[in-house]
């Protein structure tokens, strides 16, 4: 594999991934490098929308997508996926001050979720009575919340809590519940990729040998999610 | 790869949903923006210096950067700096209104400027006020011959209603891309999408052709 | 007494002196002829005439007001001096009927009633009783013409200015512009008139100025004038137009 | 809200970074739509109806249909259609030359057009052959009039190249949007993302109105 | 022998026949002027003669090629006869010289230099020496004529069309057209010419055709048919252009 393989990845997605000062990183950005550098694969980033992911791995436009891509069902008719590489759910960020205390009270409320995510189709299902805004990417809709453009945002767990931690301190609280079912996450790939088998191999030589731990402390100051 | 056509079938009743939402965002916007344009054009034809330079930064600023970064600052800036809340929809029927408003002022000032001077001098020399000769002859005169420009900037801004796709407003195209995100049929959805909008600009453009024989052209 | 009265009148662009102190007094029913080379000034002094160009020095007074009055009085002495132009000008959205009606309805504030009266008299004396409902652009240059003369007169002015009314006609069609205003010369009308035309200035003219560089080089009878030429340069322009 | 001075300047470098792409797309884009579109422009103006007619179907086509529409359609259609695989740099610079070709056809003809019917029978009354009175005269002259709107669709293709952040090449807005992700700070970042935009807007048509002073415009 | 054969000509425009059938011959070195009021198919003519215009019946004959040989024969009877248009027709973006320069240029394939030589001596000859490096844009309507008429003498044409040269000039202007036009009279050249210029006519011409409605009413010397017009129609056309 002299070829670099081209790798879509959405940078809107802190901690997981994210430009900072020009160069991209993050907790699935730094795995990925090391499962790169196991598996002795060259890559180039680009830098997509989340909801252009799946897409361009069908068309080929690239051979590996990730953000923090919940292995569905859906999406496994169209694209393979890595062995997962954490766990995570969906959680719902209100401002501060807002009224709001559970999912149910969402109904009739405006929310927003990112264009192709599987919290969409949640929102779809279970939020008959809401009012979506989809964004092509969380920062935006966690400015749309600043500004209280929207009431919630749903969106992974995890990204939220960061989110409610840092930038979003004293501006937005998360709700404790998790919005439906948790997802393993994982990379995606084209369907029927003979990538498919040395990113397992190397992911396994990442878990096994302390580095998926090390960058789980790196990024989230403890092990496992 | 084969073509669906029943992907493609499917998609239409959710982007005719779509194509809905453009339509209305395009009849809202266009005519406040020739409004707005008209006095713009106005002042920078005819105010003095100090008024018209006003109204040629407005325009030269406008024109100077992309409407999706103007999108990008009514919608996500002017909340932060001046405390209003416009949703998506607002937000992009504003950008709609500023950005065709520069363009449509141009077009405005070259109407005016391409009116034959005698005209003008022929209306003051009967005794006519200068406010009566625009408003009589110089407007009117532009005006017809405007029509076709006037058309064409209906036509961009029905196309630049696409661009509220990054601020989350479902219109047309945002539609097909969230179609496309369910259905993950690309080619069809967007063959779709592309046949709606040609079918929407073509209707606008009889409707602008059948305007431009009515009215006389002289 | 004169009903144009031109006092001192220097007209300059920049630093060029276009006019050059013009003292001209032109009577009631006086029909004055301009001729002179391009550039000599001819249509500057009749745009001075009803202030569409300011003076630089000097002043004009035009049946008792002065072009230097401020706005109000500069309107009224259009209303005066009707003016027709090379370029008719016409009004390219407006019938022959509603461009002749304008100025009794938008300046004399006429009824609409009386405006369409006044008008179509006009355009019946003009030749173009037919043509009332067409449109600019559906009219010859020739029919143009006397659309825009009757839409001068529409307003009932003591004295007209034309300049160079036939020279963007075709031969032919200059006849029955000239027509028309030979019959305005005939009927009293105080006439200002730029023109190439020189048999035509013979003919109906009261007075002749020659114009050259800005200033009046000659004034008199057209006859004497042109039939004997008091100098060089008008000869050799009589040379050249004729 | 105050404004944050350091985080706007802290976004300059990275979105200089990004609008060296931009430039870069613009600077490739360009010239080759202007090949095209002239190609183009000539067919439409000269050619037989039939051959003319394809011609005015590709520049109704891409007329008709948004930008975003276009870009989408090429990244994520094309591929499919035909097993290309382009990435996203790829298709947004194919997306700006078929974009700016069709409406630089159209200036190319209305600009052969209006050159005066005279200049092209005094050349042919001179003995010259038709290709010969449309390369050394009607072109040349159409040219020189044409450098305004030329000038202008360049400006207008610079703007355009902003719509490639729905593909995500990282031109000039695009990074604005990224960095945002990091600083939150929308109103500095995209004041900076404005200011670039009209400077390099403001610095393309300087250099065309010196180009227009440089070449006679009869 | 005559250097222009029209026989049978006719043009149509859809039903509208503009010419209607013409027969005439034209010999070498004669000065034909053409007039006929607005609309009689004068530029009609001249344009059929250098095939501008396809003739719609009967055919035309110039120096031995035939107006419908083919791109290559027209192409020789454009060589043979010179054109000169109302609208001076400059190619703006050239200088004079470089307009004069371009018929050698590119139609005869001379060298660079010889066709400089070539279109200094004519614009010399028109009375340009000092403006050949002016564009057409900085010349005035007389200079731009007159290098016009040096473009296409620079191709050496056997005959030369003028199509109403002078009338979008000033009347001073036209002076100096006639003069050079005077000047190819005297020296040989073959000249038809399309004017409202009656008395040039009568000055120059070896011949005058007087058309009407796309037919030629007269044709004969001009000193006769202008001092004694033979038919009413000619009459009056002379009374509203002189
Ligand atoms: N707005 C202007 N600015 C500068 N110079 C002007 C302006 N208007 C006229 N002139 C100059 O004033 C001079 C007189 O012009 P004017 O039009 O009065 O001449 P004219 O006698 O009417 O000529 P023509 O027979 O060509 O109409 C000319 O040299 C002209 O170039
Ligand atoms: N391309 C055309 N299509 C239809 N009719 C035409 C065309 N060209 C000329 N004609 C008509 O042919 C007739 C003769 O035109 P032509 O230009 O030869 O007249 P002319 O004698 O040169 O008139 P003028 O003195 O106005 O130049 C006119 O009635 C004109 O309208
Ligand atoms: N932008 C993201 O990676 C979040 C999307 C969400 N986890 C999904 O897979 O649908
Ligand atoms: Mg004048
Ligand atoms: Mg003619």
């Amino acid at each position: 594999a002299d070829q670099p393989v081209t790798v879509g990845l959405e940078p809107a997605n802190k901690p997981f991934i994210f430009n900072s000062g020009g160069e991209y990183t993050g907790f699935s950005y730094d795995l990925w490098v090391e499962i790169a550098k196991e598996a002795g694969l060259k890559f180039e980033a680009r830098s997509m929308d989340f909801s252009a992911l799946i897409p361009a791995l069908q068309t080929k436009n690239i051979d590996v997508g990730f953000s923090s891509i919940f292995i569905t069902a859906k999406r496994k008719e169209v694209v393979d996926f890595s062995d997962p590489y954490y766990m995570a759910g969906t959680g719902a960020l209100v401002s501060e001050t807002s009224a709001i205390k559970t999912l149910a009270d969402l109904n009739a409320k405006h929310v927003a979720a990112m264009t192709g995510s599987a919290q969409v189709a949640w929102i779809k299902a279970n939020l008959p009575s809401a009012e979506l805004t989809q964004f092509q990417n969380a920062t935006d809709a966690f400015l749309a919340l600043q500004a209280g453009r929207v009431d919630a945002v749903l969106y992974d767990y995890p990204t939220l809590a960061y989110y409610a931690l840092t930038e979003g301190k004293r501006k937005a609280r998360l709700l404790d519940e998790h919005a439906g079912e948790d997802y393993p996450v994982g990379f995606a790939l084209q369907k029927g990729s003979s990538l498919v088998e040395p990113i397992n191999n190397a992911l396994k030589k990442i878990r096994l040998d302390g580095r998926y731990d090390a960058l789980s402390r790196k990024w989230f100051g403890k092990t496992g999610s | 790869m084969t073509f669906d056509w029943s992907a493609f079938f499917e998609s239409f009743p959710g982007l005719l949903y779509g194509a809905r939402v453009t339509l209305f965002v395009t009849l809202v916007s266009l005519p406040a923006g020739l409004l707005l344009g008209a006095m713009v054009g106005v002042i920078l034809t005819y105010a003095p210096t100090p008024i018209a330079s006003i109204a040629q930064v407005y325009v030269g600023l406008i024109r100077g950067t992309p409407m999706v970064v103007q999108i990008m600052f009514i919608f996500f800036g002017l909340p932060a700096l001046m405390d209003v809340r416009l949703d998506g929809l607002t937000a992009g029927i504003v950008a709609l209104v500023i950005n065709s408003s520069a363009y449509l002022a141009e077009i405005v000032r070259g109407g005016l400027l391409a009116v034959p001077r005698g005209l003008q001098e022929a209306g003051l020399a009967m005794g006519l006020r200068f406010g009566q000769v625009i408003r009589y002859i110089v407007g009117p005169v532009a005006f017809r011959r405007m029509i076709p420009a006037l058309g064409n900037q209906f036509v961009i801004g029905l196309k630049d209603s696409s661009l509220l796709i990054v601020i989350g407003v479902g219109e047309l195209t945002r539609t097909g891309q969230e179609i496309m995100t369910d259905t993950y049929r690309a080619v069809e959805v967007w063959f779709a999408v592309a046949i709606i909008y040609l079918a929407m600009i073509s209707l606008m453009a009889s409707l602008l052709k059948s305007l431009e024989k009515h009215v006389r052209i002289a | 007494m004169s009903i144009i009265e031109i006092t001192g009148v220097v007209k300059r662009y920049g630093s060029v002196d276009v006019l050059k102190h013009i003292d001209l007094s032109i009577a009631s029913q006086e029909i004055v002829f301009l001729i002179g080379p391009s550039g000599s000034g001819k249509s500057t002094l009749l745009r001075c005439i009803n202030a569409l160009e300011t003076v630089s020095e000097g002043d004009i007074v035009v049946d008792g007001l002065s072009v230097r009055g401020g706005k109000a009085e500069v309107r009224k002495i259009r209303l005066e001096a009707g003016m027709v132009f090379q370029q008719f000008n016409l009004f390219p959205h407006l019938t022959a009927l509603e461009n002749v009606m304008f100025g009794p309805l938008r300046v004399r504030g006429v009824s609409w009633r009386d405006a369409a009266e006044i008008a179509e008299a006009l355009l019946i004396k003009v030749g173009l009783k037919e043509r009332m409902r067409a449109y600019p652009s559906e009219l010859s240059g020739g029919q143009q013409q006397r659309t825009a003369i009757a839409r001068s007169l529409a307003v009932k002015p003591r004295l007209m200015l034309f300049d160079e009314p036939t020279s963007a006609l075709d031969p032919e069609l200059r006849f029955e512009v000239l027509q028309v205003m030979r019959q305005l010369a005939e009927e009293g009308m105080t006439m200002v008139i730029v023109t190439h035309e020189i048999r035509f200035a013979r003919d109906v003219g009261s007075r002749l100025l020659f114009l050259d560089g800005g200033r009046i080089m000659h004034d008199g009878k057209p006859d004497q004038l042109l039939s004997d030429p008091p100098s060089e340069r008008l000869r050799t322009f009589l040379q050249h137009v004729a």
